[in-house]
């Protein structure tokens, strides 16, 4: 094989304990997004709009239903012959077994995998947010600069910079500091968690990382500072475009919600970067002869006979006669049934709220109601 | 399991015996269907549901839409190493006879299909009448009774030039096949399980006759070659012209009725497409409608089927109508009573309306 | 989903480590057999063959081969859209990761993916045998004896039944005793390690062994003994094919020669019971103007410039000029260069030996020689 | 990384110019080559090493042969949601005019192939002449020299009836293309780059001589086009006939000729079967050959090419010939000089021999 130019590694291992129920039994990644998505859905389209045809998924916690979705990639076109998307879940050698223990380390078990394609560049992503990003124009960016690690930052508001990972360059955009959430921050550029590495660099970085007993092997905590320490040309690279983290209740309903109304900043319809998916092949919804549906988004194999507004049903969902969702998501195979009333709350995958019972409130000083998969929720509760 | 019992074969080059704008460029089998399907899905997923995993699908001379939407088959599990699909040329004119869907001439040139199976059984089917069955059953049922072919019927419920009756003796045995039904006859569904060495002698002995259907090939020798039916008790949908068709998917529009054919347990498969949830701004209405992924809905929509990527703009009108893809109803416009065909504009505040009894038809438009 | 009748526990995690430089990098059942197969193929075929459509492969030692071998199961024809294989490696939950201690735990462990699929009956496979079985007459037996658990047992010689786990029956076939490596054996009935269970006493039999302080959560040596101990119908099933071990360096050369001859006990081209593989599209193999081969078996993309004798020559071997290769198997992709002379060894995976080398002996008496993958043999060794 | 700079356009419906027993039932783009490859799988690997993932396949009448093979282009990464390979109706005579590969009528019926596409250039390939090319290296050099059309060309070994030559002027600019080469011609391809705007201007301007090939049509607007060539410096091999198709069959037999074809890192890609290793039987003696898997060689093979599944009984002898998938050289039997196509079964103690400049050519057998 002639040598690859950029591969990249997708780091889908967390457990995304901050969404709650929604991760009891699947993993952050796998989660349903925006009525037909699963959270990965946005990384791995734009690894492939990006051209992108090699990707490893590193997974840990409860991986099945990620496995299954992700699959032989195809859904992605990321079904190339010895390329495409592997799964990479931590495994055992003669030693015995080893759990991922960072960001860094669960890369560093899989350097082999990076050896075998050989690629002049490797890109660290995770699987948690969504934005469209063409890596074509950050992989440019780290060429242009013969980088040997280019981390991706978005400008944050300045009061907000203490809660990021905040990047300090010079004037070439060379990183001069990182501080993880500085209480007095002197640059806005927050880190987006991607990176771009030269392959060699990646290699050395990560083999002295691994002998460190006293780093946490974590990209941001140890193989950053490490690299500024030791003079390495580091630079940023920086994004505009919308971006939103899904990682906590509050954040995914927030997000959700940005996906409706008449000009969305994140247009599921924008066709020139399309996001890919796993998709069924469910038939279209049907909205029954009292069903009313305003301001929201509604995916194939729903049935709606009562009210929906300002709100997200996704897959297979079922809204009875006289029920009423507001303000809400309704994951993969929910049911309201008749007469219920549902407002700023989320509903796991196939979670059912009984006829006439009323959950969640509008009251947005609240937080938002969550249902786990496959719950019921009757009159008692 | 994969069903080891039979083989399918499935023909999708009937051209329809009346004109029309629909049908211009693309055989009935590949007319869309509710939204996303379309008629060939059918016969396929019965096919799969089953765990047949060997088909023999006869192509019409026009076979781009049928190619470009079954590929390979992967999206019913026949892309395989063993069986799996096999696109076969049929009759380039396809068959435009009232009741033909089975020419001999087609079985007879694609013979290799049957004779490289091991299965006893051979399930042929046509891609006109469409239904949701499991087949298993009636191979069962063919297996048990030990005759040569078992032939599908429903009692027909309304008058249909184009489908044929069965008449029908003691203990179920076909004594005639005759053309068009009324209501209350026998009305074969195009769906017939044939042992495979039978229709091998069939092959070797009619060969003379091969430009007739297979049907009116043997109709001398239906006791010798012991033809018996089965009837189905299912919902069983024509499809023969713009006139069935434009009624039949009217009749979908009841939920009930709906589910008989799309059922999560035995799933109709068709192409994945990547189209976004439909989205519904503030002010649309739809009601009693099919609405398909990638939709755009800002005006009123009311009885009707949209395919993937129709755009209702806000004080357009849709009612009564069949929208296929990527249409766009554009500001203030009406379409009523209409079937309009993929990739048409409907101008501002125009009207495209017509009545119960003579529905308007446009044909296909130019990609925009 | 109508409830499926039968589905695959196929156990792939072990080390193999009897196999020695040929599982230091790879796992047993991704270790290259018989020319262009792996042994995992065996186990899959008879899947395949079965009509068996869905078959989780359960990994945890160095998988990564195994996983990109595997892939989505198309070479096998189990790429079933919701069913096909799923790999199924170790994985973390809320409460930390869990390595599988023992065949029985590995399977408790997925109990969720066995009750996702809801199977009246669960067939347990491991991939580290040669043997063709239709599963489905095994599933007969057990069916029509209203079994709670069959096992699959092969008559061996009465001198060898007691290095074996041996299974005591009465007239009809039911188990009355299980033996491990008995001194003084009564029956000649040595399991074969393939179980069917039918579903409901599988997963009370799991769940219950789980929780056993004292098991060491092991089919043969916890589970059969318990269900014996309460009383359960436990049948075997007789099968009288052929049937060879490949877990040591010993079986393995043994089995691989088995291959060759005029009618071969387990025949490579028999088309009834196709053994299917991720095949890779090299071209034919090329044999030269002096190339001579007798009583062998060559894949494609190999170059025979000198004489093969008694051997197999995976895909893309080279053996060189004036080179002599007898009693051997080359693995893929390894080179015997001009005038070497390889007898009664196994070449790893792109070994290497060097022009002129003299490698292993004909003796019989003495052990196979093995060259792991990627090992260069020169002069001086 | 996949090329984003190209899409691809394969005509596989050349018919050959002379009748031979090889191409009477499938295409010449269909023809079994080097044991295990057909002609089509060349310009579809080129296609798929260049990392381009949309293609039009231009297909003849007698698809069936390419259709069973090529599917939907899994094997060439082609299977894919967006993008991958567009089966489209060409020709059904095919062409056969000494020359015509890129019949414009086949472009422009296709024409929404290049319509949707969003690359800025297009790259077409006959399925006669073939190689193993860094098509990427082609696509460069024509976006540097910035001109319309990038024809690429090997300089002739020998005397060629069917390919084109080019006549080149300054800076590589193509004057004029005429039939027929002569060795040391700059011989065409059947291979050029294009840019995609250019092609659609093209497709608009010339309906009229739509019964031409692309490069008649515009014959007297190669300036004006920017007509450029490109010599290619690797092995060709064009194949037309039995005569040819033999011939440089046989040159392949010499490891350093066919490692230019066959080359690991840009490896020629094909349908994947289930076949066994060759087997050598004790006794067994083959050498200066290609064997394929599936073979079974119990006597006696000197410079030949074998498919799979072919048997080659022992005291049989095989030399200097072509033995297509599953035949059997039956015991004492002698073939040489020959081509068998699939499924011939050669009795015992006969023989089946030609001279070298007269091959035999025995057609299809009947599958046993």
């Amino acid at each position: 094989m002639s040598r690859k130019q950029c591969i990249a590694m997708l780091l889908a291992g967390g457990q995304g304990s901050r969404l709650g129920a929604l991760t009891a039994k699947i993993a952050k990644p796998a989660v349903s997004f925006g009525g037909k998505y699963r959270i990965i859905d946005f990384t791995l389209s734009n690894c492939a709009n990006s051209g992108i045809d090699t990707v490893g998924v590193l997974t840990q916690y409860r991986p099945y239903q990620l496995h299954e979705y992700v699959g032989s990639g195809r859904g992605w076109d990321l079904n190339e012959i010895g390329a495409g998307v592997s799964i990479l879940p931590p495994y055992a050698t003669q030693e015995g077994g080893a759990w991922y223990a960072g960001t860094a380390d669960a890369v560093t078990q899989n350097l082999d995998y990076i050896k075998s394609h050989h690629p002049e560049y490797v890109l660290i992503l995770s699987g948690d947010a969504l934005y469209r990003m063409d890596y074509r124009e950050m992989l440019a960016t780290h060429i242009t600069n013969n980088a040997d690690l280019t981390i991706a930052v978005m400008p944050v508001p300045w009061e907000d910079a203490s809660r990021f990972g905040i990047l300090t360059t010079n004037e070439d955009h060379q990183v001069t500091k990182f501080t993880e959430k500085p209480e007095q921050p002197d640059s806005n550029l927050a880190s987006m968690g991607i990176y771009v590495f030269s392959y060699d660099f990646l290699v050395n970085a990560l083999e002295e990382d691994a002998i460190n007993q006293r780093s946490s092997h974590d990209f941001g905590n140890d193989i950053i500072p490490k690299a500024l320490a030791d003079g390495k040309r580091l630079f940023v690279h920086e994004y505009n475009g919308f971006w939103k983290d899904v990682g906590t209740i509050a954040s995914y309903h927030e997000t959700s919600m940005d996906l409706l109304g008449e000009n969305p900043e994140f247009d599921l319809f924008d066709t020139k970067h399309p996001i890919m998916s796993n998709d069924s092949t469910r038939p279209p919804h049907y909205i029954g002869p009292d069903g009313r549906v305003d301001d929201s988004l509604v995916a194939n194999g729903c049935k709606i006979m009562g009210t929906v507004r300002h709100s997200i049903i996704s897959t297979d969902c079922v809204v009875g006669d006289r029920a009423i969702v507001e303000d809400s998501v309704l994951l993969p195979g929910a049911v309201v049934k008749n007469g219920a009333h549902v407002s700023r709350a989320i509903l796991g995958e196939n979670a059912v709220v009984e006829e006439g019972v009323k959950l969640g409130s509008v009251d947005t000083t609240k937080d938002t109601a969550v249902v786990g998969n496959d719950v019921v929720i009757g009159k008692g509760e | 399991m994969i069903n080891s019992k039979a083989i399918g074969y499935i023909t999708a080059n009937y051209a329809g015996t009346e004109a029309s704008k629909l049908i211009e460029n693309r055989p009935v089998a590949s007319l869309p269907f509710m939204g996303r399907y379309r008629l060939i899905d059918f016969p396929l997923s019965n096919m799969t549901n089953a765990g047949i995993r060997t088909v023999g699908l006869v192509m019409p001379g026009n076979w781009r839409s049928i190619s470009d939407h079954v590929g390979h088959g992967k999206d019913w599990m026949l892309d395989r190493k063993s069986g799996g699909l096999f696109c076969m040329p049929g009759n380039p004119y396809g068959t435009t006879k009232r009741g033909m869907r089975f020419l001999l001439r087609d079985i007879i040139s694609n013979r290799e299909l049957f004779e490289r199976a091991t299965t006893p059984y051979v399930v042929m089917m046509g891609a006109n009448i469409i239904f949701n069955m499991d087949l298993d059953e009636i191979i069962d049922a063919h297996e048990r009774s030990g005759v040569g072919v078992t032939m599908v019927y429903v009692k027909a419920e309304r008058h249909h030039d184009d489908a044929s009756r069965l008449i029908i003796g003691d203990a179920g045995r076909v004594q005639s096949i005759e053309a068009g039904c009324e209501y209350g006859d026998n009305k074969f569904i195009d769906c017939f399980v044939i042992n495979r060495e039978l229709l091998l002698d069939i092959i070797n002995n009619y060969a003379n006759a091969d430009y007739l259907d297979f049907f009116e090939a043997i109709a001398g020798d239906f006791a010798r070659i012991d033809v018996c039916s089965y009837e189905y008790k299912g919902l069983a949908i024509g499809i023969f012209g713009e006139r069935s068709y434009y009624q039949r998917s009217m009749e979908l529009l009841t939920p009930d009725v709906f589910d008989q054919l799309f059922q999560k347990d035995r799933p109709i498969r068709t192409k994945a497409h990547d189209a976004a949830p439909a989205k519904y701004y503030a002010g649309s209405n739809a009601q009693n409608s099919f609405i398909s992924a990638g939709c755009k809905i800002y005006g009123t929509v009311r009885n009707s089927i949209l395919s993937r990527g129709v755009i209702v703009e806000s004080g357009a009108n849709v009612s009564n109508s069949i929208i296929m893809f990527s249409c766009v109803i554009k500001r203030g416009a009406r379409v009523e009573n209409a079937i309009l065909d993929k990739n048409n504009v409907i101008p501002e505040n125009t009207e495209y309306r017509g009545t119960p009894d003579a529905i308007l038809v446009m044909g296909k438009g130019a990609r925009h």
